[in-house]
C-alpha cells in the first residue's frame, strides 16, 4: 500500500470559486437529470462570458447546453414552453441589465404560470443572473435587480454569498419545483473557499427560505445578502477590533423570506442596520426595515438603519467605489444607533 | 457587381409567400377552377363536413357569448364571428399529442379542440385566470399578453424535437401581434432550431382599432417569414376548406423534420374587439357589410349542399348539436361559479411561504368576522 | 342685463371626472406647446381604450396624436428619440402590464439618459399608464406597477389621486425637464369633482415632490396615494364615527418623495399605516414605512402597520375584493396600533 | 389557386436584396468590371482618398486602444479592426446635419465623424458613461444594451420629418443584435411612418461566440427588409467604395422622402470581441487568416495606388495624421482623469430631489472625513 498514489479522500475538502462551485452544480445537475438543460448566450463552446458553463457542451452535447439567438424574452420565453414540456431549463442572463429585454416574460408568465393555471402548470426553471457591481463594468453591466424580481410575487429569489451555497442553493434551485431567479454576485465570482463537496451532494437542509447566522455577535445585527455578505463580515470583523460585536446575518433566499431567523436576530441585539448594494428606494433592504420594525418593534433601542447604493444609476467603473456599501460606511450607520440612549 | 465574398444567398425565392392568398372554394361556394392540380388538395368529403359542423358550433358558441355578456353572466368577450374558419382548422388540423397555443380571440379553436367548454369561460367571466388543465387536451393557456406565447410555442416544440417525438405545436397571434419583439423572436428562434412549429397569423384588419396599414407596410405578413428563413404562405382565412389544405400542409412538413412555418390566413373580425370596445368610431359599416358575402359558414353550406355532401338531417344533426352546445354553455355560465378567496394563496407556489401562510390568516380571519 | 343667459363665469368651479382632467391637460399642452405629440395603441381615432386621447386626432391632426404598432418597447424607445429631437412625446401604455415589453428601454435609457450624458440629453417625456385594480379586469390588466418605476433612480413617478390633481399633475409632468412615469389609477377614471379649471392652468404651486394633507386628524396618519386614496379617505369617515381621528396624507408624488410633509404629518399623531394596493414585499409601501421609520422612530407609539395587496398575481375579477386594501382591512390595521400602550 | 379576396401583395421582389453583396472593387484592388454601368457609382477619386485617409486612422485608433488596455489605461476595447471600411463609410455619408446612431464596437465611425477623440474613450477608460456632448456632432452615444438605439434612431429621424427637416439618421448594430426584439420595433416603425432613417448591420460573423448560422437561417439579414416593406441590400463590408456607394445612396433615397432601408455589410472581427475575450474558444485561426486577404485597407492602397489617386507623399501625410490622432489618444488617456465622485448626483434629475441632495451631503461628509 503506497499511500502517496491515492487520491485524496473523497470527503476531504476543496479549494474551489465561486463559479466553479457554480459550474459543478450545473454538471451535477446535468448529470442527475437528463431533463435539465442550459442555454442562453455565449454559454455553448465558450463556456459563458464568466465560463460558469464551461465544458457543459463539450460533456453533454450540443443538446443539453446550447447557444441561443441573441434574445432575452426569446431565451426567458422559449424556457417557460420546454418546462411546460418535461424539461428543466437554466438559463444564462448575460448581465444583469440585459435581463430587462425579458421582463414581461418573467412577470406575466414565469411568475404566474402555476397560479394562472390552479397548479396545473408548474414551470421548473432557473433563471441565472450574473448581477451587482464590483468589477469595473461599464454602465449596463453592474445593476442590482433583485428588487423586481423580489416584488413579483410567483418568484422565488435567491442570492447567494459563500461558495457552499452557490454549489447547494443552485442545486436546490434546479430540483425546485417552481422558477427562481438565481442571482450571482459577479463580484464573489472569483472568491475561494474550502468545501466539501461531497457532503454538499447528499441531501441536507434547504437553503431556499433560511437565513443563516454569519458571524454571531451581540451588539448589533447587519443583516445582508449576495455580494454585500463579505463587506458585512468585513466590517464585522473592523467593528470587533474597536470593541463592538456585530452580528451578521445572511439571508441567501430574499423570497421566501426568512422573518424567523432575522426577526430573532434582531430581537437578541436590539439594532439593526441592512446591508445592501442595490438603491435603497423601494428596494429588498426597505422591505427587511419594514418587517423588521413591524415585528421587533419594541425590541428596537435605535431606527433601522439602510446603507444601500445611492439612488442614482450605476456609476462609471471609476467612480463605483463611492456608491457601493463599504466598511466605514457600514460602520458609520452602526455608530449612528443611538448607543447613547 | 456581384462580388467573390462567400456570402451568397442560402435560401431564395421559394421562401415567397404566394402573390395571393389560396383559395380552393370561393365565396359562392364554388370550386375554384384547378384547385386540384398539384398544391393543395381539397381535403376529404368527411372532412369538410366535420369542418362545418365545427363552423356551425362555433358561430353559435361566438353568438351565445355574445348573450351571455349582455345578461351579465360574462364580463368581456372578445368575438371570432367571421374568424371561424381558421379557427376551426386550427383545432382540426392537429393531431391528439399536438398543441395549440391560442389567444384570447381563440376561444371557437379551443371548445373545437375538445376542451371542455365551461371551464374556457372561467377567464371570461372572471373566476379565475384560466379554468382548464393545459395538459388535458394539449391547449396552452389563451393567452393576453400579445405574441408572448409563440414563444411558448417554441419551447414545447423544442423540447419535444429533444425528447424525440413527433409532437407539432401550433401557435395562433393576430395581425397586431406580429409587430411585437417577442413575434419577431419566437419565429426566429423556430426557424434556428428548426422545430415543429408552425404559426397562423390571423389578420382580421385590425388590432382593436388599428387598421393593418398602420401595423405594416409589408406586401404581406406572410413576407415575414421569408427574414427568418422559413416559408410563408397566405390562404383566404374564410375557406375553411383551403386553411385546412394549407395547415394541415405546414404541420406535415413540420412533423415530417422539416421545421416552422408561417401561414397568414385573411379574414376579418366582424364585430367590434369585445364588447366594450366601439367600432363605429374607427370603421365603416360599409366596410363591415362587404365580408358578409365572404362568411366562412354560408360559402361552406354552399359548397357542400352543392355536393351533396350535407343532407336536410345533416344539417338538422349540426344545428342540434350547435344548440346542445349553447345550452351547455349556458346552464354553467347561469349557474354561480364556486368561489373560494383563500385559493388566492393556494397557487403562487408549489410549498406556500410563510408570508403567504401569514396573509392567508389575515384573510381567514376577516371572513370568519365577516360571517360572524 | 339677462343673467339667465350667460355663459357661468370663467371661474366658476365644473364637474369634470378624473379620465375628462386628463383629457383636457393632453389638449391645453398640445395648445400650449407644438413639440407636445401624443401617441401609442389606439389612441388615435379611438381616442385610447379609457377615452383619454379622446379628440386630440381631430382637433390636432395625425402627426400630432397617432396610432403607432403594437409595441411597446418601440413606442418608448421612439419616444426617447423624438425627445432627442426636440419634441415632447406623451406616450401610452395600454394597461400596465402592458407596459413591460418597454421595461429595457425605460431602465436603460429613459431613467439613464440624462446621467449618462452629462446632462447634454435630457428626455422630456412622459409614460402614462392606467394602472391598478378595482375595474373588474381580467389578468394583466390590473398590476400596481409603481415598485418596478419608483426603484429605478432617474425617473420621476406620479399617482395623482384627485381630478384637480389629474390635471395639474399632467400638465406639470408634460413641462417637467426630466421623464414621468404618470400612473393613472384605472378606477378613478370615472370619479367625479368641481374643479376651477382655471385657476388650474394658471401657474400654480408646483405638486411634483409634493404631498398633501388630504384630509386632518390626530389620532393616526394614513399614508397613501392613487388607488387608495379615496379608500383611505373613506376609512378616515368610518373611524371618525367611531371616535378616532385619522389624518390621510396623499403622496401624489412617489419620486421625488415627500419627506417633510410625511414626517411631520406622523409626528404629529405618533402612529401611522401605510396604504397602497400593489403587493407589499418590497414595494413602495415598504419604502414608506422605512423611511417613516428612521425619521420619526422616536415619536411611534406603535409600529408602522401597512395595508397593501397580498403576495399574489392579482386576482381574477370575482375575487379582487379580498385583494384590494378595503375601509375595514384599513380600521383593523389602525385598532393594531396598540392603542392600550 | 388565386383568390378573389381583396389582398394582393402590395410589394414585390424589388425588395429582395441582391443574391450577393455589392461589390465595386475587389479584394486585390481591382475595378470590379461592370461596376459603373447602372446601379451603384463608384465615388470619385477624392472622396475615396478621404476615406483611405480614415481607413488608416481607423486602423490606428484601434491598435493604439488595444495597447491602452494593454497597458492598463483603459478597462476593455471592443476592436472593429478588419471593419474599418463599414465604420468610416458610415461617418462619411452622413451630412452635418444628420445623425449617426453607432454601437459600442463604432468608435471608428465616431471619431471619423469628428467627435473629440479623448472624450469618446470616457467610457472605455470607465470615468463617465458617456464622455461627449451627443448634440455636438449629432451622435448618439455609443449603445451597450443591443438594438435598444434603433428605436431611438427612429424617433429622431420621426421627429425631424415631423419637423420638415430633411435630416437621415443613420443607425449601427451587429448580427447579432437583429435577434433582439427591439431590431424588429424599430424596423417596423421606420417603415410604417416613413421615416428617414437607414439600418446598418455589420455582420462580423460572430456575436461574441456565437456564429452567424445559430443567430439565423434567412437567406441573408439583408432579406430581413422584406417583412418589413423596405428595401435590403448587401453589400461588401470590407469594400469602402461599394459601402460609401451603397450607404450614399440609401441616405439620398431616405433624403429624398423615399423612405428607410436596410444595409447589411459582409465583414468580419478580426480580433476577439474584447481584450476581455479568448477567441480560439470558438473560431480557428484559419478562418481569421483567410479573412486577411479582404483587408479593407490594402485593398485600397491597390486601387488608389494603381490608378494613380495615391502618392508617396499622401500616403506619407496621411500616416502621420494617423501618429498624430494616435499621440491624441495617448496623451488624453495617460493624463489621469478629473474625477469628482459628487457629481454622480448631479445629473440624475433636472433639479435634485431632497433624496440625493442627502445622500450627496452624506458622501460629502466621507471624503471630508478621509482628507482630515
Ligand atoms: C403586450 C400587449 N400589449 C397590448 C395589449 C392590449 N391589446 C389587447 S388585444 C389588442 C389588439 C390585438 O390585435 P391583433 O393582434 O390583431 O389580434 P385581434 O384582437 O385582432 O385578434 C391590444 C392592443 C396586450 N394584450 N398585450
Ligand atoms: C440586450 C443585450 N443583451 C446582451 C448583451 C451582451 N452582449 C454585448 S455584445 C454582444 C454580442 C453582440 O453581437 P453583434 O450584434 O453581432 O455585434 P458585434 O459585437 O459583433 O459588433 C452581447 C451578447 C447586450 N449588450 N445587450
Ligand atoms: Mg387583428
Ligand atoms: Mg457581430
Amino acid at each position: 500500500m503506497t499511500a502517496v498514489t491515492e487520491a485524496p479522500a473523497a470527503t476531504a475538502g476543496q479549494q474551489l470559486t465561486f463559479a466553479k462551485a457554480l459550474t459543478t452544480a450545473l454538471a451535477d445537475a446535468m448529470e442527475a437529470d437528463p431533463r435539465v438543460v442550459v442555454f442562453g448566450e455565449d454559454v455553448g463552446p465558450l463556456g459563458g462570458v464568466f465560463r460558469i458553463t464551461d465544458g457543459l457542451t463539450r460533456r453533454f452535447g450540443e443538446e443539453r447546453c446550447f447557444d441561443t439567438p441573441l434574445a432575452e424574452s426569446g431565451i426567458v420565453g422559449m424556457a417557460v414552453g420546454m418546462a411546460m414540456n418535461g424539461m428543466k431549463p437554466v438559463v444564462e442572463m448575460q448581465f444583469d441589465a440585459f435581463a430587462y429585454p425579458a421582463f414581461e416574460q418573467v412577470v406575466s408568465h414565469v411568475a404566474k404560470m402555476r397560479n394562472r393555471t390552479k397548479g396545473h402548470v408548474s414551470l421548473p426553471m432557473v433563471i441565472r443572473i450574473p448581477y451587482g457591481g464590483g468589477i469595473g463594468g461599464v454602465e449596463h453591466h453592474c445593476d442590482s435587480s433583485e428588487a423586481y424580481y423580489a416584488h413579483t410575487p410567483g418568484l422565488t429569489v435567491l442570492a447567494p454569498a459563500t461558495v457552499a451555497d452557490a454549489y447547494a442553493m443552485l442545486r436546490e434551485a434546479i430540483e425546485y419545483p417552481d422558477p427562481v431567479v438565481f442571482l450571482e454576485p459577479k463580484k464573489l465570482y472569483w472568491s475561494k473557499d474550502t468545501v466539501e463537496l461531497d457532503a454538499l451532494r447528499a441531501p441536507g437542509e434547504p437553503r431556499i427560505g433560511r437565513a443563516v447566522i454569519a458571524r454571531e455577535g451581540t451588539d448589533a445585527t447587519l443583516i445582508t445578502y449576495g455580494p454585500s455578505m463579505p463587506t458585512a463580515l468585513a466590517a464585522a470583523d473592523a467593528a470587533a477590533a474597536e470593541g463592538r460585536s456585530l452580528q451578521v446575518v445572511d439571508l441567501r433566499s430574499l423570497v421566501p423570506f426568512d422573518d424567523e431567523t432575522v426577526t430573532a436576530a434582531v430581537r437578541s441585539t436590539g439594532r439593526a442596520v441592512v446591508v445592501a448594494e442595490a438603491s435603497g428606494f423601494a428596494s429588498v433592504a426597505s422591505e427587511i426595515v419594514a418587517r423588521v420594525q413591524e415585528r421587533c418593534f419594541h425590541s428596537l433601542a435605535a431606527p433601522v438603519r439602510r446603507v444601500t447604493g445611492f439612488d442614482i444609476p450605476f456609476p462609471a467603473p471609476k467612480l463605483e467605489k463611492y456608491h457601493l456599501p463599504g466598511v466605514d460606511r457600514i460602520l458609520d450607520a452602526v455608530d449612528d444607533l443611538q448607543w447613547e440612549d | 457587381m456581384t462580388s467573390s465574398v462567400d456570402a451568397e444567398v442560402r435560401g431564395g425565392d421559394f421562401l415567397l409567400p404566394s402573390a395571393a392568398p389560396v383559395q380552393l372554394i370561393d365565396q359562392a361556394g364554388r370550386l375554384v377552377p384547378g384547385s386540384g392540380d398539384g398544391g393543395y388538395l381539397l381535403p376529404d368529403g368527411a372532412r369538410l363536413l366535420e369542418a362545418y359542423r365545427q363552423l356551425v358550433i362555433g358561430r353559435r358558441v361566438n353568438d351565445q357569448a355574445g348573450a351571455l355578456v349582455r345578461q351579465g353572466r360574462m364580463a368581456v368577450y372578445p368575438s371570432s364571428h367571421g374568424q371561424e374558419a381558421c379557427q376551426v382548422a386550427a383545432a382540426l388540423c392537429l393531431g391528439d399529442e399536438d398543441w395549440l397555443f391560442p389567444t384570447y380571440r381563440d376561444t371557437v379553436a379551443v371548445i373545437a379542440r375538445g376542451v371542455e367548454p365551461v371551464g374556457v369561460f372561467e377567464l371570461l367571466r372572471g373566476s379565475w385566470h384560466s379554468g382548464y388543465d393545459p395538459y388535458e387536451h394539449k391547449v396552452a393557456t389563451q393567452a393576453t399578453p400579445l405574441a408572448t406565447q409563440l414563444l411558448h410555442a417554441v419551447g414545447v416544440a423544442h423540447a419535444a424535437k429533444l425528447k424525440g417525438e413527433d409532437t407539432v405545436v401550433l401557435a395562433l397571434c393576430g395581425d397586431g401581434a406580429t409587430s411585437e419583439g417577442d413575434f419577431h423572436e419566437a419565429l426566429n428562434f423556430a426557424a434556428v432550431f428548426h422545430v415543429p412549429a408552425v404559426f397562423l397569423v390571423q389578420n382580421n384588419e385590425y388590432a382593436i382599432s388599428v387598421p393593418l396599414r398602420h401595423q405594416s407596410v409589408a406586401p404581406s405578413l406572410a413576407h415575414k417569414a421569408v427574414g427568418y428563413g422559413m416559408p410563408g404562405e397566405r390562404v383566404d382565412g374564410n375557406d375553411v376548406a383551403a386553411v385546412l389544405a394549407v395547415l394541415g400542409h405546414a404541420v406535415e412538413r413540420a412533423r415530417q423534420g422539416g421545421g416552422p412555418s408561417l401561414v397568414e390566413a385573411h379574414t376579418y373580425r366582424m364585430q367590434a374587439h369585445t364588447n366594450a370596445d366601439d367600432a363605429t368610431r374607427y370603421r365603416s359599416d360599409d366596410e363591415v357589410k362587404a365580408w358578409l358575402a365572404r362568411d366562412p359558414l354560408s360559402r361552406m353550406q354552399a359548397y357542400l349542399s352543392g355536393a351533396g355532401l350535407l343532407t336536410p338531417e345533416e344539417e338538422a344533426s349540426i344545428a342540434a348539436a350547435a344548440e346542445d352546445m349553447a345550452r351547455v354553455l349556458r346552464d354553467g355560465l347561469n349557474a354561480e361559479p364556486r368561489l373560494d378567496p383563500t385559493e388566492l394563496f393556494r397557487h403562487v407556489y408549489a410549498e406556500q411561504t410563510p408570508q403567504l401562510r401569514e396573509q392567508e390568516a389575515l384573510l381567514r380571519d376577516e371572513l370568519s368576522r365577516e360571517e360572524a
